[in-house]
């Protein structure tokens, strides 16, 4: 068994990084700080490579374990429910450990060259290093309420960096936007996390699991027959909690604050808002996996409805936006609903368990090409200085490597053979073919859309019309650090489809043998192809049929570019319902009836004390009367009403 | 240890204040009593740890001399675990509140005098064990607040100051006539509070006096519908007074309703546990909605006190162990916070004068440690992890819903809301006063002076002691809300 | 020839106390105020006489309250009549009506 | 007998050779008031200091004059009142022309007080009663050439007049009801029947109107707002007092076997005390009147304590007085410095003077707390004994009313303290110059606000000579 410190070291050097950055690097590693963090998380890359390295090499009669490399308790609150920090290895942790770490890194590199120059450079990197301090935190979480604890340090470190330009009212627009969202689906993962501890009576999640997925345990039974409108416990505690995880992965309809995310620097886009943290849901649900698939399929069949329409809702929208990271980030929505759907029509154990599978599979293999776009579009962002497709195009010269590098993700997404995007993309068709017809048919839509919406984009920015002149060329493309991330990234997601995956991750960790079926492949392919073409027709120059297909579509056009009203309506349910007809009222509530009552009082004594005044009048006369009426008024009481 | 201590050292701090020549002298006495004090109470916590290690629970360092033999009333001190949290939490914010009154000019002498006075009443309502005292120190503490607020205040401070006094004085006033029902019911005439935990008390007594209790002790811990005073007083009073008011004053509230109602009247508890949860998750939400409404740094808080005071109750109500660990986590996990957040205001006040959000903005460019604090503070305020609140309030929604029944449930989810609207309203202010673009004027504001920059680090130092490492304050607090919860359960 | 009895003095005591607190009540020269009382005190030596011999004729308790009755009433006289001189020196009046300045 | 006489009533007889003396420095050549001042001081304290001497119990002239340790205390508390009392007031006793008249009335009236509070009889009660009565009203006219100062003297004697009639009356049925006006006799006499009870409530009036407890109460405002400063305080503390404890040795012996129905009575009067003087109190401005509603209202917590009728309530009554001595003396010394050195006698006027006067402002302010029961002063501990011991008997809203009538108070308490401390002022109140007897004076009613509290012994040794 390897050393448990390698595995601890992992999540804490980036916890070292942020502390020193963050306490001193002001003042002292003003210049360094990027070097620094970049060294730290290089060392932690290794550490993560060896382990991985180490643990699928060391399977246990096939199987993978699930280990716990350590554990300490860090708050007890009953004898068997406790928070536990501890790390728990298994393939899909393992498998997080170097898709977070590397992309991190990459993302670290490219910061180099790109925040340079920044006023608080240490403080980004700081940042960055927070992030990647909780995500591993997360993916190694051996505990519920541990992962409870790193998600919320995630969504942190995503407010924190979305709103890095923190002078720049839309970004703090749009880092309060992704805090309360995902808090709002944190309420309900937090609730969910109190259902399931108290039916499992432990937060551990192997023994949690052990529990709820054995239908004989007492703990079980209680979770099965409480039931509430109708829905058993246990439903409602695994649909809480996927609640949570559709927050994070911006899942419909919890999506909003994603696009609105991109305010923040294009590198942490890459890291957090594409790669890593996003797919904390599809983890999430990944983890809980066995008590979905056995104990909840009903929950986890909602999984997959609500995984497929985000994709192709998501999907539509990107067609749509004229924002490149807008577009980026509505297609990272998009494939997660993928991962989500994948998960969704998966069981659990051996041949059902492709979904499983080929979920985790997309999972890794986005990370690169979506990582890749994002890093790609932040380098043309760099050189022309706007977001805005309008802006742009024609750049392939001007900007070479990024725009092979970015052509490779492009055609990844797109499901082209043979890059990685097509492997796992076909994984998870099967998958849904297996499980569910419709869900297949929207994903093959999907596919289509993807591929369309990805070209539009790549001939958009490479293409389309002749590069303005006035962008500044000495910068040129951004020297080695950014490039570097790029080709490493464009490699992975040229060659990633190629790892055999089956053999290492699947949902009951025994191996599973992938198998290529040509016939299968073909309908995706196609329909990819097809979506290229469109592109390449509508978009390879400058036309204007584009503008003519939105116009002869009307209505739904305008309906899709305004992504569906859906931000508007929640803005309508915040700034009219939550603020005029919850907070209004309770403020107005405590000014006038509660305080009011206080001074009321207060005025009513000095009112009264007003009103018999006329008692003292100052003649001696009346006060004796009120002396003998005194008297009289004793008598009356004490002799005749008393007795 | 010697508890007298930790009284004694508040008095020789006010006496040496009081004939201190000098403002700076005056300073740095207070200065130095209250980190003796700190030092102190770190010091009660390591006896108290190696006396529980060799096995000793209840109540410790236990001292007793006859102050009123007639009535049956003596000195008796004692601290378990909660107590010692409580002293620990008031040292901390002591010493902050002394460090941020660094630049008072007006009235120095009286100004820390006060301060002390206030502490020690604070330090000695944790260490009693009888009820007269308790009570007696209870009251010690509600004249400086006034006086604080009306002197030093801001805005409409006499009003608050009036509103203060005299709703704590009528809380106390409940609170007395509660004591004196527990007092003459008993067979044995004594204010001895772990006597009167021995006997049984009648149904009757408990009937009648737990609400008395709870109530008068709840006007101090911001009860619903008895916390009006605390956005008034909050926001008028200066800034150590403000911090001293959430941060301990309201404690003494919460942890006079655990200690006093809840541990000596177990079946009153039981029967009026349902009011208490529906008055604090009222208090909960309707704290954190008005709260959204303000537009007053220091009212946002004031408020927000209402709805995380709210746990505290939440947690007492609930009866469970963990929800009673969970409820004095929150009050020392509030207390730090708050204590903080009123310190951050004041000083962004003093530089900017104002505490209106609307009117602040990009602060991080111009003070970027005061920032920073206000952000950690908010972040903790709604419950963040690896921050005191984060902990505390899961505390209270893991004993929460160890109860069963739709009733807890739906309590505990309505309680379980408030942390977005917290994030809402914190996030809110934050982005407010903290970011966006920075005004001209703003530009050159300086950063936080060294004695700033103590008093945050002080606090933040008990904030995130908790928040990274719960542990020790569960350790330590666990045996003694055990004790309360056997009492409760009847073993 | 009816001899009066004990209730026929109460009767005509009771009378005068009632007579007195009348008096006391309107009048509004502070001087015939102060008659009332001495009426007031009467009455109060009338009973305890009355209930000395009627009652209580071996206790002698009546007849001695009554004699220092008198003498206190001529004391709180003397006393009365000089602020009563003093105030009307400040009033030019020793109508109470006129004495009502501090009220509220 | 002789040796008993002289120690026995040695307060009384100290008292009657202090008013000799005065009256012989009066017949003869007059003596400067700088001269006569101290030695007067010095009389009264060493009337003050003998008290504590010679302490033995005993019964005179056949009952008709009893003397305990406690009564022996309670004319100690009486005494050092007077003293200090002399004391705070020399700025306006030096100026008087008839000082020695002054001090002589008042004396007489302190002896009134002391045989009172010794009296085993209702002849002795009502001799006593009107010796510390009448002077007291000739005294209130000292000012003699202000109006107020006249019409409070009238309506005190008259009113005091009605009550004496009204006394008298129910002394002479309750003699026609039982045979006898001792108050060793007089229990086992006592049956409840009505003409008794009628003649109980006659006499319980009477008490009530010398204690000013709602609606009896209303002379007192008007002659504590007229009288000399140093009347009002005398009248407050000392006259106030003494009633106390004659009324309660009155209930709890006397009238013992009529406890159910003097209790109810006790009930709905402390009720309606505290309510309307707290209420009155709210809206005074004159800060001299205020402290008289201020002072009804305090009654109303003596009650309270009377109600228990138990010995604790007796010993809480006696420590709360001794307690009051202190806290409102402290009170009426400042109101008296200020007054007489600047003439300024409002609320209003004390705006600000805090800036000028820290000393007599801390003063003032403890009193005030003393006065409204905040600790650590000892008013806190006198009125929660009070509370405590009525509790003992009391149902929860009669307790209940009390403890919200101490937020009450608080408020107008905290009104004075606002003035004081926190409001500004265009013209506060210069700089008084405190005399050195006067500043004494008020560091010692400091102290014992301050002290008498957490020295428990005080209260135990009171505790101690109830029993």
């Amino acid at each position: 068994m390897m050393n448990p410190v390698y595995i601890a070291l992992i999540p804490l050097l980036p916890l070292a990084g942020f502390l020193m950055l963050g306490l001193f690097g002001r003042k002292f590693f003003k210049e360094t700080s990027g070097i620094i963090a970049t060294l730290l998380l290089l060392t932690a890359f290794g550490l993560s490579v060896y382990v991985a390295y180490d643990y699928f090499t060391h399977a246990n009669g096939g199987v993978y374990p699930k280990t716990i490399a350590f554990q300490y308790t860090w708050l007890r609150f009953t004898d068997t429910l406790s928070i536990d920090m501890g790390a728990l290895i298994d393939p899909i942790s393992v498998m997080m450990l170097l898709v977070v770490t590397f992309v991190s890194l990459m993302v670290h590199i490219y910061s180099l060259a790109y925040v340079k120059g920044e006023e608080r450079f240490a403080t980004y990197y700081a940042y960055l290093m927070l992030f990647t301090f909780s995500m591993l935190g997360l993916v190694l979480s051996s505990n519920l309420f541990q992962i409870y604890i790193f998600w919320e340090l995630v969504g942190l470190s995503s407010f924190l960096l979305i709103g890095f330009y923190y002078n720049k009212p839309s970004a703090v627009a749009a880092c309060k936007k992704a805090f309360i969202v995902t808090r709002f689906a944190d309420l309900g993962f937090l609730i969910g996390i109190l259902i399931l501890s108290f039916y499992s009576g432990t937060l551990d999640f192997a023994t949690l699991i052990n529990t709820l997925t054995t239908p004989e345990s007492a703990a079980m039974k209680n979770a099965v027959t409480a039931s509430f409108l109708g829905v058993s416990a246990i439903s409602w505690g695994m649909a809480l909690v996927f609640i949570g995880g559709a927050g994070k992965s911006a899942m419909f309809p919890l999506h909003i604050w994603l696009p609105d995310a991109m305010e923040g620097p294009t590198p942490v886009s890459a890291l957090i808002h594409a790669a890593t943290m996003v797919v904390a849901g599809v983890f999430l649900v990944a983890r809980l996996f066995p008590v979905f698939a056995l104990t909840t399929p009903a929950v986890l069949e909602i999984v997959g409805w609500v995984g497929a329409f985000s994709a192709i809702f998501a999907a539509m929208i990107a067609c749509t936006q004229t924002d490149i990271k807008r577009v980026l980030a509505y297609s990272t929505m998009s494939q997660i609903g993928f991962m989500l759907f994948a998960l969704g029509v998966s069981k659990y154990g051996g041949e059902n368990g492709l979904g499983f599978t080929a979920s985790m599979f997309h999972l890794f293999t986005h990370a690169m090409f979506k990582a890749l776009l994002f890093l790609g579009a932040g380098a043309v962002i760099h050189y022309v200085h706007s977001n805005e497709m309008k802006d742009m195009g024609g750049l392939r010269k001007l900007l070479p490597i990024t725009h092979i590098t970015f052509l490779i993700a492009c055609l990844a997404i797109a499901g082209v053979p043979p890059f990685a995007g097509f492997f796992s993309k076909e994984e998870i068709l099967l998958a849904a073919f297996n499980g569910n017809k419709t869900i297949y048919y929207v994903a093959l839509l999907t596919s289509g859309l993807t591929a369309f919406y990805m070209f539009r984009l790549y001939f958009n920015i490479f293409w389309s019309k002749e590069p303005a002149t006035q962008h500044d060329k000495h910068h040129g493309e951004g020297g080695f650090a950014m490039m570097m991330p790029l080709v490493l990234l464009a490699i992975g997601a040229a060659a990633a489809g190629f790892i055999p995956f089956g053999n290492f991750v699947s949902s009951d960790g025994a191996k599973l043998e992938s198998h290529f079926h040509l016939a299968f492949s073909a309908a995706p392919v196609l329909i990819g192809l097809s979506g290229i073409l469109l592109a390449f027709v509508m978009y390879k120059k400058q036309s204007n049929k584009a503008t003519n297909l939105a116009n002869s579509l009307g209505g739904i056009y305008k309906t899709v570019y305004h992504k569906f009203y859906i931000d508007e309506l929640y803005l309508f349910i915040t700034k009219k319902i939550l603020f005029n007809l919850i907070g209004r009222p309770a403020a107005w509530f405590d000014k006038n009836v509660v305080d009011g009552l206080v001074n009321a009082t207060g005025n009513a004594t000095t009112m009264i004390s007003a009103k018999i005044k006329g008692m003292q009048s100052g003649r001696v006369q009346q006060y004796a009367a009120y002396f003998f009426a005194g008297v009289f008024g004793l008598v009356l009481i004490f002799l005749y009403i008393w007795k | 240890m010697n508890l007298l201590l930790l009284l004694g050292i508040p008095l020789l701090t006010a006496v040496l204040v009081l004939m201190s020549r000098n403002q700076q002298q005056v300073k740095w006495v207070s200065f130095a009593g209250a980190s003796v004090q700190l030092i102190l109470s770190l010091a009660l916590y390591y006896y108290f740890q190696k006396a529980s290690a060799s096995g000793a629970t209840g109540m410790l360092f236990q001292q007793t001399y006859s102050w009123f033999p007639t009535w049956g009333i003596n000195f008796h001190v004692g601290v378990d675990g909660i107590a010692l949290a409580m002293i620990l939490l008031t040292a901390f914010v002591v010493l902050a509140g002394v460090l941020v009154s660094w630049n008072v000019e007006k009235m120095t002498k009286e100004f820390y005098f006060l301060l002390i006075l206030l502490s020690f009443g604070a330090y000695g309502f944790f260490i009693s064990l009888d009820l007269f005292i308790l009570f007696f120190f209870l009251e010690i503490a509600v004249i400086p607040k006034y006086l604080l607020i009306g002197i030093w205040g801001s805005g409409k401070k006499e009003y608050s100051a009036n509103k203060l006094a005299l709703m704590l004085m009528g809380g106390s006033a409940l609170v007395l006539v509660g004591l004196l029902g527990v007092y003459f019911s008993g067979e044995e005439r004594t204010f001895d509070l772990i006597k009167l935990s021995q006997l049984h008390l009648s149904p009757l007594t408990q009937k009648i006096c737990f609400p008395l209790l709870f109530i008068g002790f709840g006007v101090f811990t911001a009860l619903f519908p008895f916390h009006t005073w605390v956005p008034d007083g909050h926001s008028s009073a200066p800034t150590a007074g403000s911090m001293f008011l959430a941060g301990i004053s309201m404690k003494l509230g919460g942890y006079g309703c655990l200690r006093v109602a809840t541990f000596m009247m177990p079946d009153a508890a039981h029967q009026y546990a349902p009011y208490i949860i529906v008055l604090s998750s009222i208090a909960i939400l309707y704290g954190a909605f008005a709260t959204m409404m303000q537009k007053d740094l220091k009212y946002i808080n004031a408020y927000s006190s209402i709805s995380h005071c709210g746990f505290v109750l939440l947690g007492i109500g609930m009866l469970t162990k963990t929800a009673l660990t969970g409820a004095v986590m929150q009050m020392v996990s509030h207390g730090l916070m708050t204590a903080l957040f009123f310190a951050v205001i004041g000083m962004v006040y003093q530089r900017t004068h104002t505490r209106q959000v609307n009117e602040m903005g990009g602060l991080m460019k111009s003070m970027p440690f005061i920032t920073t604090i206000l952000f950690i503070v908010g972040l903790c305020s709604l419950g963040l992890p690896g921050l005191s609140g984060f902990v505390a309030e899961m505390t209270v929604f893991m004993g929460a819903w160890q109860n069963p029944g739709m009733f807890y449930r739906i309590a505990t989810i309505a309680a379980c809301m408030s942390i977005v609207v917290t994030a809402v309203y914190i996030l809110r202010a934050i982005g407010k006063t903290a970011m966006g673009p920075i005004k001209e004027e703003f530009k050159n504001l300086p950063d936080a002076s060294w004695n700033e920059k103590l008093a945050a680090g002080v606090l933040l130092a008990g904030i995130l002691a908790i928040g990274l490492a719960p542990f020790w304050l569960n350790d330590l607090i666990t045996p003694g809300t055990e004790i309360i919860i056997n009492k409760l359960t009847g073993k | 020839m009816m001899q009066p009895g004990l209730y026929h003095i109460l009767i005509i005591s009771a009378a005068l106390f009632f007579i007195g607190v009348f008096g006391f009540f309107t009048r509004r020269n502070l001087i015939t105020m102060l008659m009332s009382i001495e009426l007031i005190l009467n009455s109060v030596n009338l009973n305890f006489i009355a209930f000395n011999k009627y009652v209580w004729p071996h206790k002698m308790d009546g007849l001695f309250f009554s004699l220092f009755v008198i003498a206190i009433a001529a004391a709180e006289a003397a006393v009365a009549i000089a602020i009563i001189i003093n105030l009307y020196r400040s009033h030019q009046s020793i109508d109470v009506e006129d004495a009502g300045e501090m009220k509220y | 007998m002789t040796t008993d006489l002289l120690i026995l009533m040695k307060q009384e007889l100290v008292v009657t050779f202090i008013i000799f003396i005065l009256l012989f420095i009066k017949i003869g050549k007059g003596i400067k008031n700088e001269t006569l001042l101290p030695l007067i001081q010095l009389l009264l304290l060493t009337n003050f200091v003998i008290g504590f001497f010679f302490n033995k119990e005993g019964i005179l002239f056949g009952g008709m004059y009893n003397t305990t340790a406690l009564m022996v205390f309670q004319k100690n508390i009486l005494s050092l009142a007077t003293y200090l009392i002399s004391l705070l007031c020399v700025g306006w006793l030096k100026k008087s022309d008839h000082l020695a008249e002054f001090f002589l009335l008042m004396l007489s009236a302190l002896l009134g007080m002391f045989f009172m509070i010794s009296a085993g009889n209702l002849l002795m009660f009502y001799l006593s009663l009107e010796l510390a009565t009448i002077p007291i009203a000739a005294i209130a006219n000292f000012d003699l050439e202000k109006r107020r100062s006249s019409e409070a003297a009238m309506k005190m004697i008259l009113s005091s007049a009605f009550s004496s009639g009204i006394l008298l009356f129910g002394i002479s049925l309750l003699y026609g009801a039982t045979g006898t006006i001792d108050f060793v006799a007089l229990p086992a006499l006592l049956n409840g029947s009505p003409l008794q009870l009628f003649a109980f409530i006659f006499l319980f009036a009477a008490f009530a109107f010398k204690l000013s407890i709602v609606p009896f109460h209303l002379y007192t405002a008007d002659v504590y707002e007229g009288a000399p400063i140093a009347v009002t305080s005398f009248l407050s503390v000392v006259s106030k007092g003494a009633i106390a404890f004659i009324f309660i040795t009155a209930l709890y012996k006397v009238f013992r076997p009529m406890e159910e129905v003097w209790y109810n009575m006790l009930v709905i009067l402390s009720v309606a005390t505290m309510l309307v003087g707290n209420l009155f109190a709210l809206r005074q401005q004159q800060f001299k009147r205020f402290l008289a509603f201020s002072s009804i209202a305090q009654v109303g917590f003596i009650l309270v304590g009377i109600s228990s009728g138990a010995p604790e309530g007796l010993s809480a009554v006696v420590y709360f007085v001794l307690i009051y001595v202190f806290s409102n003396l402290a009170a009426f010394g400042v109101a008296e410095l200020i007054s007489n050195q600047t003439g300024k006698e409002t609320i209003d006027d004390y705006k600000g003077m805090y800036a000028t006067n820290p000393f007599l402002s801390w003063v003032l302010a403890i009193a005030l707390f003393s006065l409204a029961g905040i600790p650590p002063t000892a008013g806190f501990f006198g009125k929660l004994f009070l509370i405590t011991a009525g509790a003992s008997k009391a149902s929860y809203w009669f307790i209940i009313i009390a403890a919200l009538n101490m937020m009450i108070s608080l408020f107008y308490y905290l009104k004075v303290v606002r003035a004081v401390f926190m409001d500004k002022s265009e013209q506060p109140i210069e700089k008084i110059n405190i005399p050195a007897s006067a500043k004494l004076a008020l560091l010692l009613c400091g102290a014992g606000i301050v002290l008498l509290g957490i020295l428990s012994w005080v209260y135990d040794y009171i505790v101690s000579l109830v029993k």
